[in-house]
């Protein structure tokens, strides 16, 4: 009984030290809007990057000349998708970020970015694959040409399908970018890691942390289902 | 694009244009550097604030693995480091250091309960934790000084203290005033005694920028002379 | 009006349509029947270039358009086509399905094709849904609207393949009423269909077309009452 | 043409510093190997509880009295999809592997496995959704009771559809395994980490690393690619 | 052989069956028909609690099978079950998917078993036909295995559940000659078809099912040529 207790308000103790004792709360939460910050940034640029990505090996697909733009944005899905986003991080934030003035946030953001890029390409390419072929010739067929097609009646009807699959996207950056902690960004997981160094008991602040992760990402994705229950049921109406 | 790290090209060497001074450490090295709140505090952090008052300019702390920082500095991606930084000859090929504020020695950690080294001796053929890139990596990484069966490289101090404490290595080698924080909050632990090899802490900069290694010498003799290296080192080990 | 010469069209090795001479004139309203795979829906694609020949070539309007220089963006304005599936925009309303291509087209300015779009709507009765989405619609009501969706680029001649395979029989009639009144108005209409009673009622040629050639055709009396081919006859002793 | 010369030698030599000096490409594949192993290991520790858990989820749901049976599984799924596979590991290695004679590679392993068996475990469910439910109906009308009809009828078939999924969790845990540097296990990653903290030049290894993961990660897609398409070839026959 | 007492089936607050109070003898060979969604598969579900009934008893052999006691697993084995959609198991020969429930369920040993499968695969003279996969069969040939494979397993009672309505047309007729056979063997049967010409033929009793009533029934004669009820009649006049 008694080293049930003495084990119990030890336990309380570290967690205390993990999180209460010198503010070390502000340490998380400034993580976390660091882990966050990123996420965003990221899935901003990767969508903008995936859909430029998709556009041209779609047009590059239907255009004989254009053939070597779309080998290239099939070497840029590849390497994204063929190698490790550690490395990519690594490798960005050493060959393209060496001035002294890089805001180590926004090389993440940017690292994550072109990786989700690659991500967000096939997602757009599904997208656009997943309307049917009759919506395109219909267009076709009142006189549109194929960039207009894809202008006006495609996209509007991908991006529906699309929206949620970057949703979670985001989602699952929120979790990749906890790897950013190599390079020098304070992210949540570099946060909890920073004061296990300092309490000298990394177990507690890794727990915490983890829970934040846990209740953002679980809460996303309730509310992303929500979401796309939502949109689905007006598409019944 | 790429560039040499041996290159002492100018372009980014001189922080003239910014009135920010930026000094890249790894916060895991109490009482050099640490957390404490949601700032990054320290001895090291102490005189590179003294710095950058000196200079009149403001102190932006990088917090960054160690590895990590003593790049950064010869990428010119920080203005310096300000780590515990140990002297040495190999690093001394691609950096430059100012005047050591610090004589330290190397010392062994172990557990209390049943120690995997008995005497500094008794490295050979021992499971050694350091951290990666720090001088005591480089030591038992040299033949000449051990033959460890196996070393692990940490890019946390924490970390290879916990492995100690479960007997996944023997030992850690590693700076003496961080290895008493250490058995301080540990109390399972133990420091040999007797020093492994001494060294001498400075702060580096990327190689061929003499003129802010000047200022950095300048404002270090004068903290030494006027004992306030003894003051932060008072300060941060009593605060414990 | 329309002429093909020596259509031909193969998909890989396998020859669908295999050397087509016809010619459709101003007001003629052609249909077309056929088993299934014949290439019906082939050589009606064919005709505004929605697959392209793979020998021979079409006139439309005194031009080649099988020419790679036509600009097959504005011969397809000319020629309204229909699809079995409706194919209206899911995410516009009633009214810019019709819309749309007028205006972005830049042939009329969103005042008069809004007005042009209420009148084709108050023509078949459906002004009410100008603001519904089409799954909002019954499918002979679909079908009605991608017509009139076709008209309002007032085009010179009509395509239609099988415009009522995919509705409920109680819905056919509503959609071959519009397109008899259509017919009736002087439309050159092209369709491809089974609903032999239309072709016998409204037809001026009906064309049996079989293994990619045109077997037969005839004005719709002789075509079905003294049929000469032997496929023929087995064809429409089946669907008779 | 003089400089472009000298900056052609130079980064021949950085990678040649990076390659060859030293023997260095022997930790490359030293790392190489260790990462392969951590993967292996993984994919199948992941397998065998991704198909428990599955199984597990899906007689709970038929069982009134294994409702918390199932939602144990979905509490583990859920920590596991909400939580950063760097802090998993971070928690798993400090938490459970405590002892002395751990060998980081079986914990690496066994942390991915984890992490794994979560994901596996949705691509059984999917597989075994995916199979008609004519079929379990025909075992039950046979008189087999839903074990046996789990176990001769949809097991058999269901396998067919996830075993191009495992094939792509294995590739996808070859990338994932990289984080596995942090807990001072040295693959691929952290082997090309060690040697740029040596040379001081830290791109050429890191692009090194790159490489044998582009080459192994893309060279098992096509493999499983063409395995798919001959296994999909049979159906047809 | 098998009682219904007023069986209710429900689908949340959907009545689909509502008590059904109905005796089948043994040899009888009762035919079903009804509109779609009438509750005709839900009926021949719940005989061997494929469903469970909602309310009622069914009585199977003087034993209450509804009651949660028995063991339906062996009471299945009594019952076979024929599927509008054959479901054949794609993994396994055309023997294997004959006598995998007999071998694994301890009925036979794997020599008797094949024995009978070839026997019975003989008697539909599908023998060559033992190491095929499904995939390699027709349709009708297909439906002919699910029903031997049912037969296998010595059943007391087939059910089938509209066994040809899957088929093209030229297969249908294999299929209804191998009930028929069976039903000159003295089966008892139970068969939900809109095949009115097997009815006719075989039925010693035809139920029209509607509104998840039995709304009229007579042995197939007076069945079709005298029906009573209204919603017959019309049922009727549409599909004969
Ligand atoms: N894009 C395509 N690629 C390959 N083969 C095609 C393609 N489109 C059509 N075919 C083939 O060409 C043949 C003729 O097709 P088509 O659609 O013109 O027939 P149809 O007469 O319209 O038949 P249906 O009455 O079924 O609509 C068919 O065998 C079809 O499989
Ligand atoms: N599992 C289920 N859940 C909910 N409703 C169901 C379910 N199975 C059947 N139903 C509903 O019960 C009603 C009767 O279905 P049933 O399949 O018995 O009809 P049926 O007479 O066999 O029709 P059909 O001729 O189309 O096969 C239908 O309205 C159907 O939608
Ligand atoms: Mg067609
Ligand atoms: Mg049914």
């Amino acid at each position: 009984m008694e080293s049930l207790r003495e084990w119990i308000v030890s336990v309380g103790d570290s967690y205390y030290n993990a999180f209460i004792v010198e503010d070390r709360y502000k340490y998380y939460l400034e993580g976390l809007k660091i882990t966050l910050s990123i996420s965003l940034l990221a899935i901003l640029l990767g969508a903008f990057i995936g859909i430029v990505v998709a556009m041209v090996k779609e047009s590059a697909s239907r255009v004989k000349g254009l053939r070597w733009l779309g080998s290239i944005c099939n070497g840029y899905i590849n390497i994204i998708r063929g190698t490790p986003v550690l490395l990519q991080l690594l490798i960005i934030y050493n060959l393209v970020f060496t001035s002294r003035n890089t805001n180590e946030v926004v090389v993440a953001a940017i690292c994550f970015g072109i990786n989700s890029g690659a991500y967000v390409a096939e997602i757009v390419r599904a997208g656009i694959e997943s309307i049917d072929k009759g919506q395109y010739e219909a267009g076709r067929s009142l006189g549109f040409n194929s960039n207009q097609t894809m202008f006006y009646i495609i996209m509007p009807q991908a991006i529906k399908n699309i929206l949620p699959a970057l949703g979670n996207e985001f989602i699952v950056l929120i979790k990749e970018t906890s790897v950013a902690s190599v390079i020098a960004v304070t992210d949540l997981t570099k946060a909890a890691q920073y004061i296990g160094s300092r309490t000298w008991d990394i177990l507690p602040p890794l727990i915490i942390s983890a829970i934040f992760y846990l209740i953002i990402v679980l809460g996303l994705t309730k509310l992303l289902g929500y979401l796309e229950r939502r949109m689905s049921q007006g598409d019944r109406n | 694009g790429t560039k040499s790290n041996n290159s002492t090209s100018k372009d980014n060497t001189s922080n003239g244009g910014t009135d920010t001074l930026i000094v890249a450490t790894e916060p895991g090295f109490a009482p050099y550097e640490y957390i404490k709140g949601d700032q990054v505090v320290g001895i090291d952090m102490d005189i590179a604030q003294a710095i950058a008052d000196a200079l009149g300019k403001k102190l932006e702390i990088k917090q960054m693995d160690f590895d990590g920082a003593l790049l950064a500095v010869q990428q010119g991606k920080v203005d310096f480091v300000a780590a515990g930084v140990s002297v040495d000859s190999e690093r001394e090929k691609v950096m430059d250091f100012s005047v050591d504020y610090v004589n330290s020695k190397e010392v062994v950690v172990v557990s209390k309960e049943n120690p995997g080294v008995s005497d500094l001796e008794d490295l050979n053929d021992k499971v050694i934790g350091v951290q990666q890139g720090n001088i005591a990596d480089f030591w038992v990484s040299n033949e000449e000084n051990v033959t460890p069966k196996e070393v692990k490289r940490y890019t946390k101090f924490a970390q290879a203290a916990e492995d100690l404490k479960n007997g996944k290595i023997d030992c850690i080698v590693m700076d003496f005033y961080p290895a008493e924080e250490l058995v301080a909050a540990n109390d399972t632990l133990t420091i040999i005694d007797g020093t492994l090899f001494e060294d001498k802490y400075a702060i580096a900069v990327q190689k061929g920028n003499t003129e802010l290694l000047e200022d950095i010498n300048g404002v270090i003799n004068q903290l030494i002379e006027d004992g306030k290296i003894e003051e932060f080192t008072a300060n941060h080990t009593n605060a414990q | 009006m329309i002429e093909t010469k020596n259509l031909k069209k193969q998909f890989g090795t396998h020859v669908v349509l295999n050397g087509i001479n016809q010619t459709i004139r101003k007001g003629e309203k052609v249909v077309i029947i056929g088993p299934s795979g014949s290439g019906k829906s082939t050589f009606l694609r064919c005709l505004n270039l929605l697959e392209t020949p793979s020998e021979g070539e079409i006139w439309f309007e005194g031009e080649n358009i099988t020419d790679p220089k036509t600009n097959m963006n504005l011969l397809r304005r000319k020629m309204g086509m229909v699809f079995q599936q409706f194919n209206l925009f899911p995410h516009l309303t009633v009214k810019e399905n019709i819309t749309l291509a007028p205006i972005k087209l830049g042939l009329m300015d969103k005042t008069a094709a809004d007005k042009r779009a209420l009148e084709l709507l108050e023509r078949i009765g459906l002004s009410s849904k100008a603001n519904a989405y089409p799954r909002q619609l019954s499918g002979g009501q679909k079908q009605r609207i991608a017509i009139i969706r076709a008209l309002a680029m007032n085009p010179d001649v009509m395509l239609f393949d099988e415009p009522t395979s995919a509705l409920d029989p109680e819905m056919v009639g509503e959609v071959l009423e519009l397109m008899k009144e259509l017919a009736e108005d002087g439309m050159t209409m092209v369709v491809v269909t089974h609903e032999m009673g239309f072709a016998r009622e409204v037809a001026t040629r009906v064309m049996f077309i079989d293994e990619g050639e045109i077997k037969e055709q005839n004005e719709p009396k002789a075509f079905f009452e003294a049929p000469q081919n032997p496929r023929l006859k087995d064809f429409l002793s089946k669907v008779l």
